[in-house]
């Protein structure tokens, strides 16, 4: 595949549409800053929303020319269409938290609205990779950005501290990725995920060489879904990071993290599940269980939810194990694997969507309340009383953290139950066993939340927020929640017809 | 349809105390006194009048006919199970139904003056009203569950109404305690309830009602195998709610309520439910000579046990309650020497005197201002004459002076004791003694009260008069139903027919029917066949000599000489003395056996060490607080240093790759 | 009118939801919300009678079923049904529904529209889960029922509310986990999550045995089934009364119904296996509950561990696995469910004029307050199982039920020992109506209390009228559950087994030779 | 002595080694970066080996992006390191102490 294809680019703008359009709309965003002067700078919030619609209506009305684009780089279809609705819809509501924070505080950050464009432009190039080249592209850009958004809040040593973390711990990682990338590289003789596959049917993989380039890699992206013991950054980042980004980053960049992991390890499963199994199998144990027991011990309600997206991350690394045990992995039972592994591998995306949902709710919330010295509202004690101040929003928050915890009507159960229904197929019963456990022990520490809005009085120091568009937007997110948790068959219909398109 | 007419009047025998009961209790103080007590006086009114209606039709059926039903529908019904909602009337109950209604009517009267100017007035009719629908039910119910519904009814009934001044901690107390300790007694009944379902149902034919008298007995040869543990749990219950040993403990306790109920609940009516039950299921009794024998055994030690206690107590009440105790324990032997119709016979007769003896005493109680203390009474002979000549005639029908009622039944019993297979002389011998003890205590009660000198204060003593006539006008009647109740019990070898014993015959003899059937023993009373006149006239001789000299020893003793009353108190440093008059210690023993262990252990091992410690505090929020230790120790990795997170991820990376390059 | 009949499990279930949604948006007046949600529970009160006259008796099979495809194409469904087990325990619900919202006219003052907002919310997931024939869908009810009931507690709660509240909420949480795992490891046997398609699901013994546990561990808590208890007492104490009676009248049923809609007839031989080691838990339970109900300085308290014992009663009825022990056990569940709730509500009643519960500190009350004196002795006496009221009947089945069963080890040892749980419920009763009612009014406190009002005797009366009528009519339960009993208990004895298809009996058919065939085994009694 | 890839990658290993402990074991951020640097660097030698070795230019491509991505995050790296080195008057990474448990 190494002769040199120029790609018909006439053909693929309608499927490129989408990435420019952020690409350029980002571009824009900062030039509109620079040459509009004004104090008040919301113009640019809506901005960025527009351009995250175009990305939704140009991908509803456009042209669907899926297949390979820019000559194998990169790769769209109904999959990656998915994600951009996704990622286009966090971004859209972070926008409105941030905008929301910024004019409660008339202090406005013009960076954020690019940096957020950019830091989607990436996710949907990760998404979309179809080489190992645009993995690292899309990765690094909406790293980078990321970093800035994390740490680029000035005059605030909390969220330097925390982006300085990240881009430490970040740049860390990515050399592991990239040296796992290298050595596959070496192993196939290109970076594009066709000659991976090819050469993986047709040499005999040598376990040192691919073995550990893709264990290496496996750890870069465990360094990006917080995978245990690569998780250390999360909670002080999602702590230090101002609110709303937190939101994004629990949301956002953990979808796209897993959807390239999904789509890493279907490529590399075949010869590697065998070998990777039972490590995985570890850490995602350890995944859930770390997360949910040290998130019982918090009083800081950012960090706990962090701690909860380490939890979050070992429930989904069970439906990656899912997908890869060898019960489905080339075993004999093909025609019964497939289904396990699709209905792992649509579990895995309702669940992000979900996750998104019921977390976007609880950080929109969350990023509104305040008190008189503009800190952040961490402190769990202090939303004494939220459900008489605010009811709206405690029932908000309350919904989104019943949801986290797996309470049923709400989308974080169904959730569950797809993606331990899938555990449970593939006969990984111990697996949902140890999944269930943590779940229930995850409730503790979401209740004691809700302890504290509803049935404690609220005091003098109680937070309050007032941002009503923040808190409307919740509330429609925690509809959504309730939506998705009883109507939820539609929507994961479409995720196993969207999986169905990855797995090659 | 002649029966037919018979079969819904059954009904309304039950049913009118209720409604009664209901209208009274429902509309309590709104209703004045007159109309409360008419209403329940005229309840019970019609209720003894329907009985002698329905009775009156039994004894123009033929002999072996005489029963009526009246089945109001399924009661519960599932399955092959089928419990009817239903009443039936045969001899037995019959006479049983007279007797409740007729002695009950008397004492509502009685109770008009007795309790007139007390404010819980339409509550006690209410109550007074209930008791006798649950006592009807026990009597008239078709089947053992009715009976049992009866049953825990007048427990309950009796509950109430001795804890009807409830002002006090101490009637409530007692209260408490007949219900409990009728629950234990109910406990082996229900065993033994469904001890009988279990070894029935599988052969039972469509429809039959499972625990129909009638059925049972039908089928009581099937049930011979495990007749004895039948009997015997069944028996538990009788203990407890005819006050045997071990279970009498509450009866005088129950004292604490209001006099006319001692007569009617405590004395007349209720406790004898035992007797009845036994009765009721003779067919079943007749099939374990260990049961026969144990309720035997029970009953005659209650008599003689129940007779010392009432030796020493000095509330006029207390030992008519022992009397009471006592006087069931003869009915118990009776039954169990096989001797059914006489024991039947003895709880009519006895109705009739202790009813009398307690309203008698609550006459007394009432003039003395509410003094129950005999030490402090004296010389009311003159005060209260028609209350003394009552009494007086009460005391001879208990003491088994001829011609008195008791002479009769009493006498009947040790006969049947003595002579009976199931008997013999150590009974008999027992038995005999009791009756001297029983005719003694009664002369000392009778001496304390009425004669010699009035020991009360002044301000009591300027109080005493005679009773209203709605009080003894009640008095009169049943002491003349004590003198000549027993004559229907006339025996053959003094002449007489037995009337009684051949009314009931039918009941029990089919009893031996199945027993024969069953082929497990000869039936006991059935077996003595030869009549020993001689001997018979002999006994009867003795026993009321016996009497008599009982009567006039506790004359002369309490009367003459009370030097050797003090001197018996001191016998044997008194402490024979001190252990009667504390009951056995009966009492103090359960306290210190099973209630206070019992409290302790509950409270301070289950609930305190259990329920809290072990449980809870150990399992429950142990677990809970392990998993909140290990997150906070967990937490401890997250120190804030990157270094220290590079570190961590590296080990990982390590881990990870050693593992690829040995397993591979 | 034939669109609410044709559809009227949905109307019953989520009449009670809308109701709540409309509480939570609309309804904000305290006065409004209370009428509001009088006349919702007193619609679906009346909803349910349609039910309850239009049910065949005769039939043991599901009636009135509604069937929508939810998930997975349709192999989890919104599969709503209803035999006479279901119908007497909706009826309950309904029943009990206007009366707990008429006891809390005075009680609650703080927040009512979200208070009558999760009682109605609660009515309804409590419907659902008696209705559900899809396994998801009864663990989703059963799962919601948890979240109106937590703010319940914990909102309106008294001192320890909190705890009590997250006691509660993991406690049920943690068995129902794990039943999930066998709900979804039988999902994939069946194929479906349709209830009847669970019951033909041939099951290894072991698997059998494992799931059993699962599924019982979830029942046995919501029972609560010693040693599982713990949590009772402390909800009881601490949530405000219409919580309590729901929850002791309703909530503990759930897990009852759960054993013998699921665990039993799924899983026979983990029923043979362990229904020995359970009757004696149930026995533990029932003396235990007593024992440690008599020692009690609390009245709730007291009423709670008497639950404990009652519900000891049921359990061992159910694994007597005698159509009469079970239909006991459902008898019971309805006795104790209005007497209970009764005495929650007269225990209310006291609490609203004197804001404590220690029994030391009442005595003498009958002089003050005489019609409720009366209406406690009444049902005080219903709860000790008086004969004539409903509790005797019950209790009464469940014995003898249990005494003649010929499939449970040591029938008549369990039975004998149960019994002793009838005079220990005496015991304990009676002591403390005695201290509480009787003796002088020595408090000054509780001179002048007032006596019922008009309201509080119409929320008590209906439930004292259906203790006499059910304990002298008892067929009024029993005719309508009869059939299901036996429908239910079919499998355990191997007998034809219910199919989806309603009104429809089906032979289970012929275990193939080799084939892994869950047969009930009837265990050897010690004799043989 | 003929220098095969299996060379070229010992040496890169080893650079990569050299990075790694480096990051872990100094506290100066600066350092840190710097040593992230040289894992890139490492990962370069090994593309540009490979490369080479496969006689393509995919690996050439890569190694062109990596200098640019490192010398972003480098950029970012120190620009962040000054807000923080402003606030703290320093950039030892173990002051950074904000934000823990």
């Amino acid at each position: 595949m190494n002769e040199l294809i120029v790609p018909n680019l006439s053909s693929q703008w309608g499927a490129l549409l989408p990435y420019l359009i952020v690409a350029v709309g980002g571009l824009l965003v900062m030039v509109v800053d620079s040459f509009v002067r004004t104090l008040k700078k919301d113009h640019l919030s809506y901005l960025t929303m527009f351009i995250l619609i175009c990305v939704v209506i140009v991908q509803i009305v456009g042209r669907r020319t899926d297949g390979d684009l820019l000559g194998g780089m990169m790769i769209t279809g109904d999959f990656t269409r998915f994600f951009n609705y996704l990622f286009a819809g966090i971004g859209v509501m972070t926008t409105i938290f941030a905008t929301g924070l910024y004019d409660r505080e008339g202090r406005y950050r013009p960076e954020f609205y690019p940096l957020l464009l950019f830091s989607i432009l990436g996710m949907m190039i990760l998404v979309a990779a179809n080489d190992l080249l645009t993995i690292f592209l899309g990765l690094e850009t909406m790293s980078l950005a990321t970093y800035i958004l994390v740490g680029g809040v000035r005059g605030n040593i909390r969220s330097s501290e925390a982006g300085f973390k990240y881009l430490i711990l970040g740049g860390f990682s990515s050399a592991f990725l990239l040296m796992g990338m290298a050595l596959i590289y070496g192993f196939a003789g290109g970076t594009g995920f066709a000659d991976i596959a090819h050469a993986m049917k047709t040499q005999n993989p040598d376990v040192l060489i691919v073995g550990l380039g893709s264990a290496l890699m496996l750890v870069g992206f465990g360094f990006k879904v917080a995978m245990v013991p690569f998780h250390m950054w999360t909670p002080d980042v999602y702590d230090g990071a101002p609110t709303y980004v937190t939101g994004f980053m629990a949301t956002a960049i953990k979808a796209a993290a897993f959807a390239i992991l999904v789509r890493f390890v279907i490529l590399m499963q075949p010869q590697l599940a065998f070998a990777w199994y039972p490590v995985l199998v570890a850490l995602t144990i350890l995944t859930m269980s770390f997360g949910n027991l040290v998130a019982l011990a918090q009083s800081n309600i950012k960090r706990m939810l962090a701690w909860s997206s380490v939890a979050h991350a070992g429930y989904l690394l069970l439906g990656v194990v899912t997908l890869i045990s060898p019960s489905v992995g080339g075993s004999d039972m093909m025609m019964r694997s497939q289904e396990i592994g699709e209905s792992a591998g649509a579990a895995i995306l309702f669940y992000l969507v979900g996750y998104a949902l019921m977390n976007l709710a609880a950080f929109g919330i969350i990023n509104v309340m305040n008190h008189k010295s503009g800190e952040d509202a961490v402190d769990i004690n202090r939303y004494a009383g939220l459900s008489r101040r605010q009811p709206l929003a405690a029932a908000t928050l309350g919904i989104a953290l019943l949801s986290l915890a797996g309470i049923p009507p709400f989308v974080g159960f169904m959730a569950k139950f797809y993606l331990f229904s899938a555990v449970v197929r593939a006969g990984l019963i111990p697996l949902a066993v140890i999944g269930v456990i943590n779940s229930l022990i995850s409730v503790y520490y979401y209740l004691r939340v809700l302890v504290v809005m509803y049935m404690k009085e609220p005091e003098d120091t109680s937070y309050h927020g007032t941002e009503l568009v923040s808190v409307v937007t919740s509330g429609v997110l925690a509809l959504l929640v309730i939506w998705l948790g009883v109507m939820p068959d539609a929507f994961h219909r479409a995720a196993l017809v969207i999986f169905r398109q990855i797995h090659f | 349809m002649e029966s037919h007419a018979t079969e819904s009047l059954l009904r309304w025998i039950v049913l009118v105390p209720l409604l009664a009961a209901a209208v009274g209790g429902l509309l309590n103080r709104r209703l004045p006194k007159q109309v409360a007590g008419l209403l329940a006086c005229g309840a019970v009114g019609v209720s003894f009048a329907l009985s002698v209606t329905v009775f009156l039709r039994l004894t123009r059926m033929p002999a072996a006919e005489r029963f009526v039903s009246d089945t109001m529908g399924t009661w519960i019904g599932f399955g092959n199970l089928q419990i009817d909602l239903g009443f039936t009337m045969d001899p037995l109950s019959g006479v049983m139904a007279l007797v409740v209604t007729g002695v009950g009517f008397l004492i509502h009267i009685y109770s008009l003056g007795y309790m007139a100017h007390d404010e819980g007035f339409g509550r006690f009719f209410a109550y007074m009203n209930l008791f006798i629908f649950a006592m009807m039910t026990l009597v008239l119910g078709e089947n053992m569950l009715m009976l049992f519904v009866g049953w825990e009814g007048v427990g309950l009934c009796s509950y109430l109404l001795i804890a009807f001044w409830f002002n006090d901690e101490a009637n409530a107390a007692a209260g408490k305690k007949a219900f409990i300790v009728n629950r234990i007694g109910d406990f082996g009944f229900l065993l033994g309830i469904f001890l009988i379902g279990t070894t029935l149902l599988p052969h039972l034919a469509e429809g039959e009602g499972l625990f129909s008298f009638r059925t049972l007995q039908h089928h009581a040869g099937i049930m011979a195998p495990v007749a004895t543990a039948i009997c015997l749990l069944l028996f538990l219950g009788a203990t407890g709610k005819s006050a045997q040993i071990p279970l009498y403990i509450w009866l005088p306790d129950a004292m604490a309520g209001p006099t006319p109920v001692s007569a009617l609940i405590h004395a007349a009516t209720m406790v004898t439910a035992g007797v009845y039950m036994v009765a009721r299921m003779n067919f079943l009794f007749v099939l374990s000579p260990t049961a026969m024998g144990v309720v035997a055994a029970v009953g005659v030690v209650t008599a003689i046990f129940a007779a010392t206690i009432a030796l020493t107590q000095n509330d006029i009440k207390k030992v008519l309650a022992y009397s009471t105790v006592s006087q069931l324990g003869y009915m118990m032997l009776a039954c169990g020497v096989g001797a059914f119709g006489i024991a039947i016979f003895h709880v009519m007769t006895h109705a009739f005197f202790k009813a009398l003896l307690f309203l008698g005493s609550g006459s007394v109680i009432h003039a003395m201002s509410n003094e129950k203390d005999m030490r402090v009474m004296g010389g009311l002979k003159k005060k209260l004459p028609i209350t003394f000549w009552t009494f007086l005639i009460g005391t001879l029908a208990l003491a088994g002076i001829f011609p008195f009622a008791g002479f009769f039944s009493k006498d009947e019993i040790l006969w049947k004791t003595f002579s009976s297979e199931l008997g013999g002389v150590l009974p008999w011998a027992l038995g005999f003694l009791a009756a001297g003890l029983t005719a003694f205590y009664m002369m000392r009660l009778v001496v304390l009260t009425f004669f010699g000198e009035n020991r009360a204060s002044a301000e009591v003593k300027s109080h005493i008069h005679e009773s209203p006539a709605t009080m003894t006008m009640p008095l009169v009647i049943l002491a003349v139903l004590s003198l000549v109740g027993g004559w229907i019990g006339w025996p053959h070898f003094m002449g007489g027919g037995a009337w009684f014993e051949q009314w009931l015959a039918p009941v029990f003899s089919s009893g031996h029917g199945a027993a024969a059937h069953g082929a497990a023993v000869h039936g006991a009373a059935a077996g003595e066949a030869v009549h020993d006149t001689m001997m018979e006239w002999i006994l009867a001789g003795a026993s009321l000599a016996w009497g008599l000299i009982g009567l006039g020893v506790g004359y002369f003793v309490y009367m003459k000489k009370i030097s050797i009353a003090t001197s018996l108190r001191n016998l044997g440093g008194g402490v024979p003395y001190k252990i009667l008059l504390n009951k056995y210690y009966v009492d103090e023993a359960y306290e210190g056996t099973f209630i206070r262990p019992g409290y302790l252990l509950s409270k301070n091992v289950l609930w305190k060490i259990v329920d809290a410690g072990l449980i809870d505090g150990l399992l429950v929020n142990g677990s809970a607080l392990v998993v909140a230790i290990t997150g906070s120790v967990l937490r401890l990795f997250q120190n804030g240093m990157v270094r220290f997170y590079a570190w961590s991820f590296t080990i990982g990376v390590t881990v990870f790759v050693l593992y690829l390059s040995f397993s591979g | 009118m034939s669109l609410i009949t044709d559809h009227i499990l949905t109307w019953v279930t989520f009449l009670p939801l809308l109701g709540s949604v409309l509480l939570w948006t609309i309804v904000r007046r305290d006065s409004h919300a209370r009428i509001f949600a009088l006349v919702v529970a007193l619609a679906d009160f009346v909803l349910s009678l349609h039910l309850w006259f239009h049910f065949d008796s005769s039939r043991g099979d599901d009636q009135f079923v509604e069937k929508v495809a939810w998930l997975f194409n349709g192999q989890i469904s919104y599969h709503m049904g209803m035999d006479g087990i279901s119908l007497v325990l909706v009826m309950l619900t309904t029943f009990l529904g206007p009366l707990v919202i008429l006891s809390t006219w005075k009680a609650i003052t703080d927040r009512v529209p979200e208070f009558m907002a999760f009682l109605l919310f609660l009515q309804a997931a409590m419907l659902g889960t008696f209705f559900a024939r899809d396994m998801l869908l009864f663990y989703v009810f059963w799962e919601v029922m948890l979240i109106p009931m937590y703010f319940i507690i914990g909102m309106w709660g008294g001192q320890r509310r909190i705890y009590a509240a997250v006691k509660f909420f993991i406690f049920t949480m943690v068995g129902s986990v794990f039943m999930l795992v066998g709900i979804l490891y039988l999902y994939f046997q069946a194929g479906s999550m349709n209830l009847f398609d669970f019951l033909e699901v041939a099951l290894g013994h072991e698997a059998q045995l494992w799931l059993f546990a699962a599924f019982f561990l979830a029942f046995a808590i919501k029972v609560p089934v010693f040693p599982l208890h713990t949590w009772l007492p402390d909800a009881h104490v601490e949530a405000p009364t219409a919580g309590s009676v729901v929850l002791a009248a309703v909530l503990l049923k759930m897990g009852i119904y759960g054993m013998l809609r699921f665990a039993m007839p799924l899983f026979p031989d983990g029923v043979a296996f362990f229904a020995p080691a359970i009757s004696i838990l149930a026995v533990i339970g029932i003396i235990y509950g007593a024992l440690v109900a008599m020692v009690q300085p609390d009245v709730k308290k007291l009423v709670a561990y008497s639950s404990v014992s009652h519900l000891g009663f049921v359990v061992l009825g159910l694994f007597s696995l005698t159509p009469l022990g079970v239909a006991g056990g459902i008898f019971t569940m309805i006795a104790h469910g209005l007497s209970t709730g009764a005495l929650f509500l007269l225990v209310g009643v006291i609490y609203e004029r004197r804001h404590t519960r220690q029994i030391s500190e009442f005595g003498g009350l009958a002089h003050e307050m005489p019609v409720f004196a009366t209406f406690f002795m009444i049902t005080t006496l219903a709860s000790v199982g008086l004969p004539g009221m409903a509790g005797f009947i019950g209790e009464f089945m469940i014995l003898f039920g249990t005494f003649g069963s010929e499939t449970l080890a040591h029938a008549k040892l369990m039975t004998i020992l149960a019994t002793t749980g009838v005079v220990l419920g005496a015991i304990y009763m009676l002591w403390m109506y005695q201290r509480v009612f009787f003796g002088k009014l020595a408090n000054e406190k509780n001179k002048g209390l007032p006596d019922l009002s008009l309201r509080e005797i119409a929320v008590l009366l209906p439930i004292v009228i259906f203790m006499f009528w059910l304990g002298v009519r008892p067929g009024l339960i029993l005719d309508k559950v009869e059939a299901s009993v036996a429908t239910v208990l079919a499998p355990l004895n191997g007998g034809p087994i219910l199919t989806d298809d309603p009104g429809h009996h089906a032979l289970r058919a012929e275990p193939e030779p080799g084939q892994d065939h869950p047969v009930f085994i009837v265990r050897d009694t010690e004799n043989q | 002595m003929e220098i095969t890839l299996t060379h070229y990658l010992l040496l890169a290993m080893t650079v990569f080694l050299t990075g790694m402990v480096g990051f872990v074991v100094r506290r100066n951020a600066i350092v840190m970066l710097m040593c992230v640097e040289l894992m890139l660097s490492s990962v370069n030698i090994v593309f540009a080996a490979y490369s080479r070795f496969h006689a393509n230019a995919d690996g050439h491509v890569f190694v062109l992006m990596n200098f640019a991505v490192a010398a972003a995050e480098a950029a970012i790296g120190l620009a962040i390191l000054v807000e923080i080195f402003r606030r703290r008057r320093t950039v030892n990474v173990d002051d950074l102490k904000a934000l823990m448990e």
